[in-house]
């Protein structure tokens, strides 16, 4: 499970100092400034590298309107668990690292002016990792967006389970599908986007569960990282691995979108979904049991469909 | 002629007696009896129209038809087939589920998209989305356009004949309304698989048959080169199918046929499509779906007590 | 689609005649009646050779309780198809040849005191292509499982879709699949058994949608018979391809039961559904929506699964 | 002591002061003082015994608890997965689907079953045998015995993480009881995907964990060899499970551990199974999902205005 220990390094590295940076990719140097201007996607080769969670939150999100969700929560440490260091130490070390309270932030927000309830992962708080914040934050998006019925978005990026919370973490998978169970049950579009890299248990749990899975380009996405699975079959594994690209031709995620197109995007899908749900609730014939539903919006997700200014064409 | 052919097939075979040659000569000159020239070369016609190479494509009624389209991959299992090729499309202000063959206009893309003849994975897409669609009340709308679901080792292997079932139960089993179009070939179990529709339609000038001609006139004339008789006799054209009642409609194609004029076919389609799910929104989910089955159990001819029914 | 032309000459032949024949597999000379008593097993080698459906019906079925359902239906000739012969004369000499009216017998029966509804095909009726009587019959069939709650078993064997019926004989795939899940809606147990051969359109249509698939030993089952796919990729293909063995390995069948066990085991398989069925019609808790089921027969179900006598056991 | 060392960590790193051996020595005198040798064997026993190469496996209860069993094979996709086996069992007068990892026990069939380790197919086995018993009304019982999900690069193409993944969902889903058995070595995402239930119990002798000691050694102690530690650190034994709220239950093993006395076991496992099925079937299904979702929503520690939450 818990695939902390994941090489990120080949991928672009800690992208939170500021300062220039070579690209790993293209080798081609680049300002902070220039990086985080083009959402941290090399503006020579497309590298994509890694984001943190605010700075994804600012990326996508129309400036004023997010609001946290369960933002108090703070991790314990049920196990009291001790390795060359105290749980707790590790947690406070990430905090001041990365001026997270943990490895996902959860909010209400307006994408493009439409509402949406946002769950967003960051790798640098302690690879990523869920523990039972991460499972109880996800738990309370679900339900804001239950309660609400705005769409449900998750941006993954989690080296796997927590390992310091031993069995509760492992569980988190076990919790976060049970969630994802129930905003099926209304439903509430749900789209998880998978960002480098994507590993162990969440990707195994809900982060595979979405109605629709976007990737990021070249991100790492698999169960059993590539140094497990090397020292299984004791060979090296080729570069593409596991990546997005693997992914697509292997039917896992429905496609790959550039981070700088992922704005666009996500609206556009989720007003089609949410078309689909609107329309769905407005019955032509009587309805034999009354059903939780939002009556009026059809006309909002109607707007939202017509408005797409940017239409997906492919030829042959 | 033809009782007196019967006749010597059942006599019993004498040592000595070859009537093979008999009974070939006479069916030769009954063929040749039987066949309408005229009609042959016309109904050729249509299988060629069919299979035209500039016909319009599911992806060209999709680019055509709807303002926005964004397509999902992936059966979730094993792979992504581009033969079969899906997604959600903007129409007429609300979301349609879109799926359809796609052939591959060039020779890059018809390789890469096997000629239209999918493998397991695209049943398997093809389920997954219209399973999504059903949970969000998303109609769905179905384009066959196959010569058949391709005849590969792998593809047996994987479970061909399970994924084209389940295909057709996971159509049986839809909440939501659903419109099957046949836009060119329509070819035996691989075409049916995304067709088990409320409403199935058909474009004036496609085919949809059991088994191409070229394989049914190996089998059964023992000769590939009596496809076009074949062709004639399997009754794969619209007219003959609406005549059966297979189809439960066939959209007329721009002058000269779809390949002439895409923007024009594409009108029809939308405009039929628009007319179709009208209809059947209007009916319960539940009655739609008792519809849709008492519709494809009263498929079939046979008698009964004596009776011819249909 | 319409596979009338697999080969079947390797596995058995025409089993029908009389005298004395050799096996094919092991060569082995075979009275007609060593065969017979032996359920067209061989006893030297084990093949099995095909089985019409009325021998099938008498070897599975407990005496005198055959009641066949619609029997009286005949095929018509609707799109009057004549290729190097007229359609009605081949289902002429068809039933000649069979003493059969078609490729398909349906009834209701015991089997070790159990009631079932049966379908049987016969291969030797025009390679037990499905043309519209199939359908139908297969639509009835399922209609009295719905009435009477008695399970549902089909026994498979079937090149393909009925050609000389067009584009009928393909919408039969259509007709039967939503018979099966009308079936399914109830539940009623559906069980299939795949015999040498099934491929083509029953293969892709409701052979292949059973709660549980049972498969002979050595049957050829695919969509796509071996001549198609040596045309499309130009190579002979090895004698494995499509078998029963091949299929359990590949995980599209369930199990490979030999024809001398299948009438003990069905009954232990249809116990165990019924069993699943009785029980969840003896619910503890009260009722919301009334549920047509039948109550009493739990004690039923519960007396047949109390009454495996060789209860399937294996070992790691 | 420990405080030193967070202050150490702290400061700058500052040039020409070299903190980390330092650091390093200190770590190392922590662990030494925080190892307790004793509880170290303690645990590592459990350990072995939840591995040993004798202990009842999940076919090994099936015969030994149930008059009768059908296993049922297959994904319907791309193959039969040894490592996972399932089927019907006549069990208690009544029906009930039986699913669970295998190791089997001598080499070949080790081979076979790959130690135990599912592929995507054994995990779309469970599911397909676990909505098969949702239709009957069949209740569903699992065995939890693997080392984990088999890490290999065909596994990760045909999507070992959604297959898992959807094994969890399918298990949320059910409308029929579901009681999970931890039988010997519960290793990771591969264990649970097969005990998301109403009641997932333990054998006294079983382990249940997140990640394997040795696996946990290495990363984070940088040392394979610490792997007892690891394995008390990990808190992963059957009372420390029970303490932490993770399981409902632990079932005591015969005198010595269950590879001592398999019938006993079994015996065991019956009455609780038994036990587990009376309670959940007086529950009406929707209360019983309701349930379960509480259940799993509830796991997990943390704190919230400052007050720590189980
Ligand atoms: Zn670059
Ligand atoms: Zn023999």
């Amino acid at each position: 499970m818990a695939r902390v220990s994941v090489d990120i390094s080949r991928r672009g590295g800690d992208s939170t100092f500021g300062g220039a940076q070579s690209c790993p990719a293209c080798k081609q140097l680049l300002s902070s400034e220039q990086l985080e201007a083009n959402l941290r996607v090399c503006p020579e080769c497309g590298n994509h590298f890694r984001v943190g969670a605010r700075e994804r939150v600012a990326q996508l999100v129309d400036s004023g309107t997010w609001g946290e969700i369960a933002g108090n929560l703070r991790s314990a440490d049920p196990l009291e668990f001790f390795d060359l260091r105290p749980y707790p130490e590790r947690i406070e070390e990430a905090e001041y690292e990365t001026g997270l309270a943990e490895a996902m932030i959860t909010g209400t927000c307006r994408i493009h002016k439409m509402d949406v309830v946002l769950a967003v992962m960051d790798f640098s708080f302690l690879g990523g990792s869920m523990g039972s914040v991460v499972g109880e934050k996800f738990w309370r998006a679900v339900e804001t967006a239950i309660d609400t019925h705005f769409p449900l978005v998750a941006i993954c990026a989690s080296g796997g389970a927590r390992m310091q919370e031993g069995i509760l973490s492992l569980l988190q998978m076990a919790k976060t599908t049970c969630a994802v169970e129930l905003l099926g049950g209304v439903p509430v579009p749900f789209v998880t986007v998978l960002t480098h890299p994507t590993t162990g248990g969440v990707m195994a749990s809900f982060a595979t569960l979405a109605d629709v899975i976007i990737a990021e380009p070249g991100a790492l996405l698999c169960f059993s990282g590539p140094r497990v699975i090397e020292q299984t079959i004791k060979e090296k594994l080729p570069d593409d691995f596991g990546r997005a690209e693997s992914n697509l031709d292997h039917g896992q995620v429905d496609m790959i979108i550039s981070r700088l197109e992922l704005k666009d995007r996500l609206v556009q899908i989720l007003g089609m979904l949410e078309g689909g749900v609107a329309c769905a609730l407005e019955p032509l014939w009587e309805e034999e049991e009354s059903r939780p539903g939002r009556r009026g919006t059809l006309a909002q997700a109607l707007d939202r469909i017509k408005a797409f200014a940017n239409p997906s064409r492919r030829s042959s | 002629m033809r009782k007196r052919l019967t006749e010597l097939r059942r006599l019993p075979t004498l040592p000595g007696v070859h009537l093979k040659d008999e009974i070939a000569k006479i069916s030769h000159r009954l063929i040749e009896l039987n066949r309408n020239r005229q009609l042959d070369r016309a109904v050729w016609d249509k299988v060629e129209l069919a299979r035209h190479p500039k016909r319009p494509y599911t992806l060209d009624y999709i680019h055509l038809m709807f303002p926005g389209f964004i397509e999902l991959r992936g059966d979730r299992c094993f792979g992504d087939d581009p033969a079969i090729v899906g997604g959600l499309a903007a129409y007429m202000g609300r979301t349609i589920m879109v799926i359809g063959h796609q052939k591959g206009r060039d020779l890059g893309a018809r390789t890469r998209r096997n000629f239209g003849m999918p493998r397991p994975e695209g049943y398997r897409k093809a389920q997954r989305l219209m399973n999504l669609a059903d949970k969000f009340g998303i109609p769905v709308f179905t384009m066959i356009d196959t010569p058949g679901a391709y005849p590969g080792v792998a593809a047996e292997e994987r479970g061909q004949a399970g994924a084209i079932s389940r295909s057709l139960l996971c159509m049986a089993r839809l909440n939501v309304p659903t419109v099957a179009l046949v836009i060119g070939e329509g070819g035996s179990g691989g075409a049916l698989a995304l067709a088990l529709a409320d409403r199935v339609l058909m474009l004036e000038n496609s085919i949809y048959s059991v088994i191409s001609p070229e394989s049914c006139a190996a089998i059964l004339w023992k000769d590939a080169g009596e496809a076009h008789l074949a062709a004639q006799t399997l009754k794969l054209t619209s007219s003959n199918l609406i005549e059966l009642g297979a189809v439960d409609g066939v959209l007329p194609e721009p002058r000269g046929g779809a390949h002439r004029d895409h923007e024009a076919a594409a009108e029809i389609v939308k405009d039929a499509l628009e007319d179709s799910l009208r209809e059947l929104e209007a009916i319960h989910p539940r009655v739609r779906r008792q519809e849709r089955f008492q519709k494809f159990r009263r498929m079939g001819v046979w008698k009964e007590n004596g009776m011819t029914l249909f």
